[in-house]
């Protein structure tokens, strides 16, 4: 099973729309311990993306890699280097690509984390989006050496992204705002985490959508 | 939320049109709508002075823009870096052919996407060269400097690095005086409310009535107490008790002292503060060059104030006192 | 109450020490304790311009003294008008043989101190007249302009009233250019929250949250009409609507432009107001050759803004354009 | 029954320490519809005044031209001027006196009471100190033509100082702060009446102590 490269739209779209729907949720979580806009910053870069793309089809390597510009270019804060560095580098490992299949789409989310470690200092257990995104790249690097059914994988994928959102809950914070706050961290779940989460969810429902 | 807005998410770009209208003689727009530059900016064969930052803390950082002080900034969102496609155009924006020195502050987000902004500027052949704010004592242990936030102790920075690049220094030499400004600066903030983010709509933390976050960061970043709200004399005492020892300043030294509200405490405080911090410093056997106060580094509509002292030698002097004619500082 | 104070009944006193320890080389104490004079005040030879009033609106009134602005100041106990004694001081240390010209803010105390401080130096053999500033078109109806308050139009007659002496004018020649500027000027202000007086401890008036009080003064005089809170744009509109029909201001018409914040409004906000009113201004088809946005006259930490307006004939441009230097406004 | 000029301290003080022991009553009545620092304000004047004295005699006049020099001098705002001439300019039309007559004082009142007509366009009616000074004059002169007895002419003027304050409750504002309430401002004490009557009644008392 593939996902064709040629059918990014639907998956681009369901990502954007999941981070719209989730403007208010993902701002209160930071309002929790961070200053309350991450549900702002996330939503502008996505739905900035959305407008631009309009009635057009994208690759799926294109999408993510327009996705990702978007957030550098006009999103700023550390989103835009975060969330943009993962999307485009995501994006570069794999634009050559036609079909992408279980094993590419693993060796992308692992550039993603690869791009993501060179411009950020945290690492598991930080409390940060990495908590969500590592344990992702893990199982699907896994699923894909052991041959595993993509949409299958898939489902994992998400499982592991809700674990992992879900471990930041009892961790303290190392960085970005909410580390100030010490041993007053712990008990919420991280606002990044969170998203990523959310994020790659609707990536995985994306592409089963389009799976074939 | 008592405050005057069209749509919050605006805030930034409508806040821009007015500051240009405004400092027309100053500043002029760049072809990138989060860019300003200097009127006369680039200055063929000057070094070019950048900085930027999060919007909310006005004047910084569009209104350090001007006559001997930077040559262009970039503008984030509130609270929240500007994008490195934006400080790569403010590089360009500044750059007289001598290469660009930017002069930020030391938090994640502006670390990452000057970085992003430096390496595509090295791409396009442009000498970009940074020093990085980190004059906040409370922010971090003096053993982790480069954990510390940039907060006031930036205007030194910018007023130094600036002067040097207008009386004709090198790259080098301008990020060495702005190095050197920054490592001699030490600064600490008091807050005494939260402040409210515009798209927010309330504060995001709590400052309670009769108490006072010491350390407090510019975003509101917890400080390393919490305690009781002082008088003046014993505000004074206690934030002169955490800058003085931490660089030290000592018996001898020649300094500069900064002390800006963080938004809505009233002028008139400052100088009550001011007055205290002064006899404290000059009791210690320290000498006060020059003294700023007033609203030059703010947290929105947060109460508050920072104190900033930095070390003179004779290049920072001559630095310091250099004229100026910018939104934030106009010196004759 | 989150203020930075010591005893709040010292306030006034520990502020001056701190502004003239900051402020050194623009103002110097003089014999009386309540007034503040310029550096080279008096000046032999040319007409001292002298100005007074409560404290809590920095920068205004000692603010306003320096360079090309004001020779002197008398200061008041906050929100309350200067003695008739502090206002005969600062004749005395502005004269420098030519009369000495009073511009003051229209208010009952301030009258009556300021009338017997004029009757004591005439006594003396010290001429001075006065011009009484009444901008706030809220404050009256057209037909009572006597009775309407001075709020930040003053800084425009200081501007005007001070440039004049400068470039050499005789006493009646510097009253007739106060006198022009201040008619020439109408404002009107916007308060969003009431201000706190230190001693008293709480606000003595009520603003509700979710509206503001339209043609609120400077000490919190009730407005004419409490309504709900606007965004920037009708903000603007309405106090247009307000200011722009009183002089009239018309098509073809070069004005001046001073929108200032009530103290605890973000300056940011202030530029997005201001990006409002130019519109509006520039649509009806007048010229605004200079605008100054910031905490120009403040009312301790209320929040709201003002806006005023003067219209410029080739008298007052040279005038507003002269250079100055003074802690509240530096022109270069 | 006269007092003579030369007992002053014991009425002074006896103002003085009125006024102190109100400040706080001065205070809150002026924040009702003024801005809440009149109890400040003359104590301030008022104590300053008994500080300078500290041990020393004084005649009636002579304290009454001192505390209108300090109100004058040091307190400044409206209290300064207004206070101090009233006490200026009742001391000055009896300076020369060495008895304090029923009408003497008689024409004292009035002298201050024109003082304060050459300052202030208030006219009784107007919601200020001058509808608790002007029955006071009226009070006094006519009993002074009369030929009263001092002590019950002193009585009454206390009355009258207090029915005059009392008329302020129901007076719609026309000068000072309070004005700009318009009809809002009816319904409370004025402040400046408040203490033109507590400090009215504070002389009356003090002179009737020394009556001989
Ligand atoms: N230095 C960092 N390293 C890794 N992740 C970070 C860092 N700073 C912030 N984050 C992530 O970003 C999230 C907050 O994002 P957002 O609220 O949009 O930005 P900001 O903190 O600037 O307001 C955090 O929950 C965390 O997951
Ligand atoms: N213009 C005026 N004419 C007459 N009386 C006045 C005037 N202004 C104020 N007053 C009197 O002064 C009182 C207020 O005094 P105070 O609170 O000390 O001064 P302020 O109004 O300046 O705060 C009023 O209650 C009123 O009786
Ligand atoms: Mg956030
Ligand atoms: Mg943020
Ligand atoms: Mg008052
Ligand atoms: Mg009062």
């Amino acid at each position: 099973m593939v996902v064709k490269n040629a059918k990014g739209r639907p998956i681009l779209l369901n990502m954007v729309q999941a981070i719209h729907e989730n403007k208010q949720y993902l701002g209160d979580i930071d309002g929790l311990i961070g200053d309350g806009d991450h549900g702002m910053n996330m939503n502008k870069g996505f739905v900035t993306y959305g407008e631009r793309l309009g009635e057009d089809e994208t690759t799926f390597t294109d999408g993510l890699n327009d996705l990702g510009m978007v957030l550098l270019n006009e999103i700023g804060g550390s989103m835009g280097p975060i969330y943009g560095t993962i999307f485009m580098d995501m994006a570069d490992s794999a634009e050559e690509e036609e079909d992408i299949t279980l094993e590419v789409f693993a060796k992308m989310l692992e550039a993603g984390l690869e791009g993501l470690y060179g411009i950020v200092d945290a690492r598991p257990g930080d409390k940060t989006l990495v908590d969500t995104l590592n344990p992702c790249v893990e199982c699907m690097k896994k699923a894909a050496a052991e041959g595993k059914d993509f949409a299958q994988a898939l489902d994992e994928m998400k499982d592991c992204a809700e674990t992992g959102k879900e471990s930041t809950k009892d961790m303290v914070a190392k960085y970005g705002r909410s580390s100030r706050l010490g041993e007053r961290s712990r008990g919420v779940l991280d606002a990044g985490a969170t998203s990523c989460c959310i994020m790659l969810k609707a990536m995985a429902d994306g592409m089963k959508s389009v799976l074939e | 939320m008592q405050r005057i807005l069209n749509n919050p998410d605006n805030i930034v770009d409508e806040m821009l049109e007015g500051f240009v209208k405004t400092h027309g003689d100053i500043v002029k727009k760049t072809s990138h709508p989060r860019v300003l530059a200097a009127v006369n900016a680039p200055v063929e064969g000057k070094v070019g002075v950048v900085t930027g930052g999060g919007s909310g803390h006005k004047p910084a950082f569009i209104g350090y823009v001007g006559k001997n002080m930077c040559d262009s900034a970039a503008v984030g969102e509130i609270c929240s870096s500007p994008t490195a496609a934006a400080f790569l155009d403010a590089f360009k924006a500044a750059d007289g052919g001598k290469g660009v020195a930017c002069l930020y502050g030391n938090y994640s987000g502006d670390n990452m996407n000057v970085k992003m902004a430096v390496k595509m500027a090295k791409k396009e052949g442009l000498t970009v060269k940074t020093v990085v704010a980190n004059d906040d004592v409370a922010s971090a242990p003096k053993d982790q400097r480069e954990k510390r936030r940039g907060v006031a102790g930036e205007i030194l920075m910018w007023k130094c690095g600036g002067a040097k690049a207008s009386l004709g220094g090198d790259l080098d030499e301008v990020i060495a005086a702005a190095q050197k400004a920054i490592d001699s600066t030490r600064s600490v903030g008091i807050g005494l409310t939260p402040c409210t983010l515009p798209a927010v709509g309330h504060p995001n933390f709590e400052i309670k009535d009769g108490t006072m976050e010491v350390g407090i960061g510019h975003h509101g970043e917890p400080g390393i107490e919490v305690c009781e709200l002082e008088t003046a004399d014993k505000m004074a005492k206690r934030m002169t008790d955490i800058v003085l020892p931490d660089y030290p300043f000592e018996s001898g030294d020649e300094v500069v002292v900064l002390v800006s509200g963080l938004g809505a405490t009233p002028v008139m405080e400052l100088y009550v503060l001011y007055n205290e911090i002064e006899k404290l410093i000059v009791e210690k056997g320290i000498r006060i060059h020059k003294a700023y106060v007033g609203n030059y580094f703010t947290s929105l509509d947060m109460m508050g104030a920072t104190l900033t002292v930095m070390k003179l030698d004779d290049e920072l002097k001559e630095l310091i006192d250099l004229d100026c004619n910018t939104m934030g500082l106009t010196q004759v």
